[in-house]
């Protein structure tokens, strides 16, 4: 069973790596960029077999280790 | 001889480049704004280390756009030589001037000391006046310095000998041991099929005095000198 | 209309009397903005309201001195027309709570401070206190810490050359994190944060203004408890390669002589800035709050004018060369924008969009915040901890074990696993790399060098602040001398718990009078500092923790050295007193779990005899190596002399000290100890072994000297009335230690290298970072 | 306009970060933890309303800049 944590930084939160990414691509042409933030994601393999299950038990990762929930917030996805 | 040393937004060894090449070894150098589009004269070009546009992206993957980079490029191109220190490395890479990419050392954690290094070419224009096999101490001091290829790029740089350093230990032995970040064949350093563009992770520029641990690198830049005397015999 | 009553009050972090002081320093009622300022200029941060009258007492001139504290960093001369600028911050609140962001913000904030004065930095240390690394909290904040530290300074290219790291559960829950950046300037290059000239344009730089770190310094200035967590969005997330534009587009327009004054926005942002400019300057400054890039919509001039956002700087340019300064800015993709003017009078006038929403005189926010004499009392605990006995400590271990122990002590063990990971050699200006004791810088285009320390003992300043901040002095001073550098120049950091409690006011007090002390005997002027008050979490203080950073000079940069062994056969030879002083030693906290007693005597004089002795023979190349003697004591010491060398062992034989009630009355922990009635005479036996071996006494450096250079050595000594004892020979591969001529340690130096340089990273081992 | 663009590593390309984040999942006794993949996502907003310009637009900056064809791997995704 897969699960993906999505990772971003909270909204009031800065993202110098977006500020970036966004330059770089308004540089190159793209004028239409309006803004970029950049997050991160992890690809959890488990042994579970219960989707309800495997969600608990990520979300409970994710708290714990995955996401640092002082500057990030995180959406669990289970997948088949 | 002239080198000529990129700065990026974000370079940080752009001035000991500079230094090594000028005060250290005694030659020409100058400074390049990595907007310019002229590289000034330059018989050899750096790409120094840093982190340009500060990595934010990937390492270099911005810094391959400056408009600097068509002049190295052409440069590049008419054979003359460009030497690519550590996040000069990585722009090489993106750019696709030198194959292969960089992920993150194998233990996630930024590097730095000094590590020996085995000289496996010396027919480049940054090797020419090394010992075969001379194993020389230079400090790393990156990230993201494990190299990656797949394996047909790979094997053809093995085949084609364009492996010109790799990570080993004090005696030239090479084991996982003595592989600092996870690079493949413990890759310290590649260059392109020509022979003259080169890059590697370890900072020659910052091991030219034996003040600061080791003045191995020196050679690395006489090299460059002796190539051009050679060629313009 | 604002309506600040006793909750709007509360919520700023405003007493009662201060707000009278307010009312009547604006001759009115401030309104809400205004009281913001106040609220962020009048916290303890930014005001020093209860350290000030005891900072006032540190000496803070001397011939080399170009700029003591009250600017954004000190400066002394370095010959040449050269001089260092250095400074030490802290970021102690923002790292615990977000380990990696507030290191690295942490060095980004002094990193300012140095460029902002013209200088070009050229090297950071940082000294970090965490709580047990057997706990996991404390290797998350470890972890992070490091990182952190290590994510900015690498990134922006200056080295990380050295520090100290200790451990303690009094820091568990209130991490250390004090960082001090060096940097280069020439005496005449030296730009000062005031503003000039009514007429005069300000400008502002660097990232835009967004609702981070609003109420930052007030935060810093407040105790932790299970509301901080709610003031977690005043996180501030780092922008090293911002930073690193601005830096070199700063160092780049100063050069054009264009810019009048210059001042980074750190604490308290916009608010700190233009206050402080204005007021240095004697003149008054109006900006629009609707000028300043912002990065969120919707932002009041409340949050613009309190946001703590990085990496930003203000600057006041001579009117008519504004297009100079762009150029520089728009070089390096940075827009400078004008914000405002210098005008007349004193006053800070903000407005928005036109229409005046506050005005303040800009001196009741800086030079008119109150200063408090706050009561102090000597904790009623104070004199019992300095008490010890033999009673207390129970059987003693053999010295091999207690040597075995303490060489993997995270407090004593290698700490490569964290300068591992920060840029030491960028900048190609290190001579000594960190693990060395002091670090060693060279300055280009000289022959030139600077020696840098930090050190503290959080458990020395616990038993005896006023001892403990001496001890730190001498230790930092002492670690720059056996690099050969003349300490030329101090700062510090105070650490401490919380002011509004007569203990640690006292704590403070009794501190700053011994690091004054300390100075004066020593020739060091303190050139500038920080204060850090409130580490407290749930009222448990932290060990009160002066940190000291001593800046030392080197006339000829090749002349220094290492704590290492360099060759075998050379003679190892202790300068200064043993005295088996154990309290407040690692040992006894480590292997009897006890902290107590006093901390080890400190004669002033003699530590300047030795300091002064050590620097010649330096210069001379009379010596090989240079250690100084601290935690784990001469054992350990020794040990740290062989490790690191290639191997080279040592054999050395020193007298044992005597645990009788007659030996010197100062020594305070060798007499009591002995005062314990019952005990077996084999107990004491061994515990006079272990307090030659692990005692702590200062003044005291081992160094090795080969041939016919050893009488000179001990000429010398001789002459500066520093004792000089040979105790051994360098050589062989096993550290061999004995006291009195029996056999005490006996073990591989390859072995014990291997445990001290691992202990860290094995303890650290299957932790992921985030 | 709002495009998310997915980036991971192709999956011969060793991922020091997926791997190091699985350990310590198996260190904090998530013993069901087969695998861990860890990739990023750049959030692009854009001017453009027309969305299957849009994803032209970002599939474009993609190929350019967000991803490295030689080690990664990503997937264009266009929201409201
Ligand atoms: N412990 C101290 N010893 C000496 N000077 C100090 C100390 N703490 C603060 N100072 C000085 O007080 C001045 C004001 O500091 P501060 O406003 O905090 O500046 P910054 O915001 O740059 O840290 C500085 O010049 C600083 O050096
Ligand atoms: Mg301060």
């Amino acid at each position: 069973m897969k699960a993906r944590v999505y990772v971003t930084l909270k909204p009031s939160v800065f993202d110098p790596q977006g500020r970036v990414v966004a330059d770089a691509l308004l540089t190159l042409g793209y004028e239409d960029v309006q803004d970029v933030r950049q997050g991160k994601f992890f690809e959890v393999e488990l042994a579970a077999t219960d989707a309800a299950a495997a969600k608990a038990r990520v979300t409970e990762m994710a708290d714990k280790l995955l996401a640092n929930p002082v500057i990030e917030s995180y959406r669990v996805e289970v997948l088949a | 001889m002239k080198f000529s040393v990129v700065v990026f937004p974000g370079s940080n060894s752009d001035y000991d480049a500079f230094y090594a090449a000028s005060t250290v070894i005694g030659e020409d150098a100058a400074l390049v704004w990595h907007k310019d589009t002229d590289l000034q004269g330059a018989d050899a070009v750096i790409l120094p280390g840093g982190f340009a546009h500060g990595d934010y992206l990937r390492t270099g993957a911005i810094a391959r756009f400056s408009p600097i980079m068509s002049a190295v490029q052409a440069f590049a191109d008419r054979g003359g030589p460009v030497l690519g220190i550590c996040n000069g490395f990585q722009i090489l890479l993106e750019s696709g001037m030198l194959p292969g990419a960089m992920v993150r050392n194998d233990r996630i954690k930024f590097v730095s000391r000094l590590v020996p290094v085995r000289v496996e070419a010396t027919d480049t224009p940054f090797t020419a006046a090394c010992a075969e096999r001379q194993v020389l101490h230079m400090p790393v001091a990156h990230g993201e310095g494990n190299y990656y290829a797949d394996p047909d790029t790979l094997a053809g740089l093995e085949a084609n000998r364009q492996v010109v350093f790799r990570y080993s230990d004090a005696a030239g032995g090479i084991s996982p041991a003595s592989n600092v970040n996870g690079s493949l064949n413990n890759i310290a350093g590649i260059c392109n099929r020509q022979r003259n563009v080169v890059g590697l992770m370890p900072h020659p520029e910052r091991a030219t005095e034996a003040q600061l641990g080791s003045a191995d690198g020196r050679v690395i830049l006489a090299s460059a000198v002796k190539a051009l005397a050679s060629l313009s015999r | 209309m604002a309506v600040i009553d006793a909750a709007v009050l509360e919520r700023h972090g405003i007493k009662p009397d201060e707000y009278e002081r307010i009312l009547e320093l604006m001759g009115r009622e401030p309104n809400l903005l205004e009281l913001g300022l106040f609220s962020v200029m009048w916290s303890e941060h930014c005001s020093y309201k209860s350290s000030r009258v005891h900072l006032k007492t540190l000496p803070t001139t001397g011939p080399r001195v170009v700029q003591g504290p009250g600017e954004n960093a000190g400066a002394v001369d370095i010959g040449g027309g050269l001089c260092a600028v250095f400074k030490i911050e802290s970021h102690n609140h923002p790292s615990f709570i977000e380990p990696y962001q507030g290191a690295a913000t942490g060095v980004g904030g002094i990193i300012r401070d140095i460029f902002t004065m013209g200088a070009r930095p050229i090297a950071l240390l940082n000294a970090l206190r965490f709580g047990s690394l057997e706990t996991q909290q404390a290797r998350r904040i470890f972890e992070g810490v490091v990182a952190g530290v290590g994510g900015y300074g690498n990134s922006i290219g200056i080295p990380t050359v050295g520090g100290e790291i200790v451990f303690d559960e009094m820091y568990a829950g209130n991490p250390l994190v004090n960082v001090l950046c060096l940097g280069i300037s020439r005496i005449d290059g030296i730009v000062k944060g005031a503003a000039k000239g009514a007429g005069n344009p300000v400008f502002y730089v660097g990232a835009k203004t967004g609702r981070d770190g609003i109420h930052g310094a007030t935060m810093a200035s407040a105790e932790f408890d299970e509301k901080s967590a709610e003031k977690r969005p005043a996180v501030q997330v780092g922008d090293p390669f911002m930073e690193k534009l601005l830096m070199e587009a700063c160092i780049e327009v100063m050069k054009t002589g264009a810019v009048l004054g210059i001042q980074d926005m750190g604490a308290a942002g916009l608010s700190c800035a233009t206050s402080e400019m204005g007021s240095r300057g004697g003149v008054g400054m109006t900006i629009d709050v609707m000028h300043v890039p912002q990065r969120e919509t919707g932002m009041t001039p409340y949050e613009i004018m309190l946001s703590e956002s990085q990496e930003r700087m203000l600057l006041v340019v001579e009117k008519g060369r504004e297009h100079e300064v762009e150029a520089v800015f728009e070089k390096w993709d940075l827009h400078a924008v004008q914000v405002g003017e210098v005008i007349e009078g004193s006053r800070l006038k903000i407005h928005e969009r036109g229409v005046l929403v506050a005005d303040v005189p800009n001196r009741a926010l800086t030079d008119e915040a109150p200063v408090y004499r706050r009561p102090m009392q000597e904790p009623a605990w104070q004199q019992g901890v300095q008490r010890l006995t033999l009673d207390d400590l129970g059987a003693p271990p053999s010295a091999q074990s207690a040597f075995d122990r303490l060489l993997t002590v995270p407090t004593i063990a290698s700490k490569r696993w964290a300068y591992g990971q920060y840029d030491h050699s960028v900048g190609t200006n290190t001579i000594a790399q960190p693990g060395m004791s002091a670090a060693v810088v060279r300055v280009k285009g000289t022959t030139t060098g600077l020696a840098v320390s930090v050190d503290g003992n959080g458990r020395f300043c616990y038993l005896d602040p006023h001892r403990g901040a001496m001890l730190a002095v001498a230790e930092a001073a002492r670690n720059v001398a056996c690099a050969g550098g003349e300490p030329i120049g101090g700062t510090n950091n105070l650490n401490f718990g919380n002011p509004e409690r007569p203990e640690i006011m006292w704590q403070l007090g009794e501190a700053v009078r011994g690091i004054g002390e300390a100075c004066r005997a020593l020739g060091i002027p303190i050139t500038g500092g920080n204060v850090s008050l409130y580490n407290e979490t749930e009222g448990r203080a932290i060990f009160p923790t002066p940190v000291l950073g001593v800046v030392g000079l080197l006339e000829d940069a090749s002349k220094t050295t290492t704590r290492t062994f360099k060759q075998p056969g050379a003679s190892v030879v202790l300068l200064g007193d043993n005295l088996g002083e154990l309290g407040g030693s690692e040992y006894l906290a480590t292997l009897h779990g006890l902290v107590a007693g006093q901390p080890p005597a400190l004669d002033l004089s003699r530590e300047a005899a030795i300091q002064k002795l050590i620097v010649s023979l330096i210069r001379e190349g009379s010596v090989e190596s240079a250690h100084d003697c601290s935690e784990g004591g001469l054992a350990v010491t020794l040990a740290e002399c062989a490790f690191n060398s290639g191997g080279i062992g040592v054999t050395a034989d020193i007298a044992g000290v005597r645990l009788k009630p007659d030996t010197t009355s100062d020594v305070a922990s060798g007499s009591d100890v002995a005062s314990g009635s019952d005990v077996a005479s084999g107990f004491s036996r061994t515990f006079s072994v272990n307090a030659t071996l692990f005692g702590e006494s200062a003044s005291r450096i081992v160094v090795s000297a080969s041939g016919e250079r050893l009488d000179g050595v001990l000429a010398a000594a001789k002459a500066a009335g520093v004792t000089a004892t040979v105790i051994g020979q360098t050589g062989g591969d096993r550290i061999r230690l004995s006291v009195n001529g029996t056999a005490v340690v006996d073990s591989a130096v390859a072995a014990a290298e291997q445990a001290w340089s691992t202990s860290i990273a094995s303890r650290m081992a299957g932790r992921a970072p985030r």
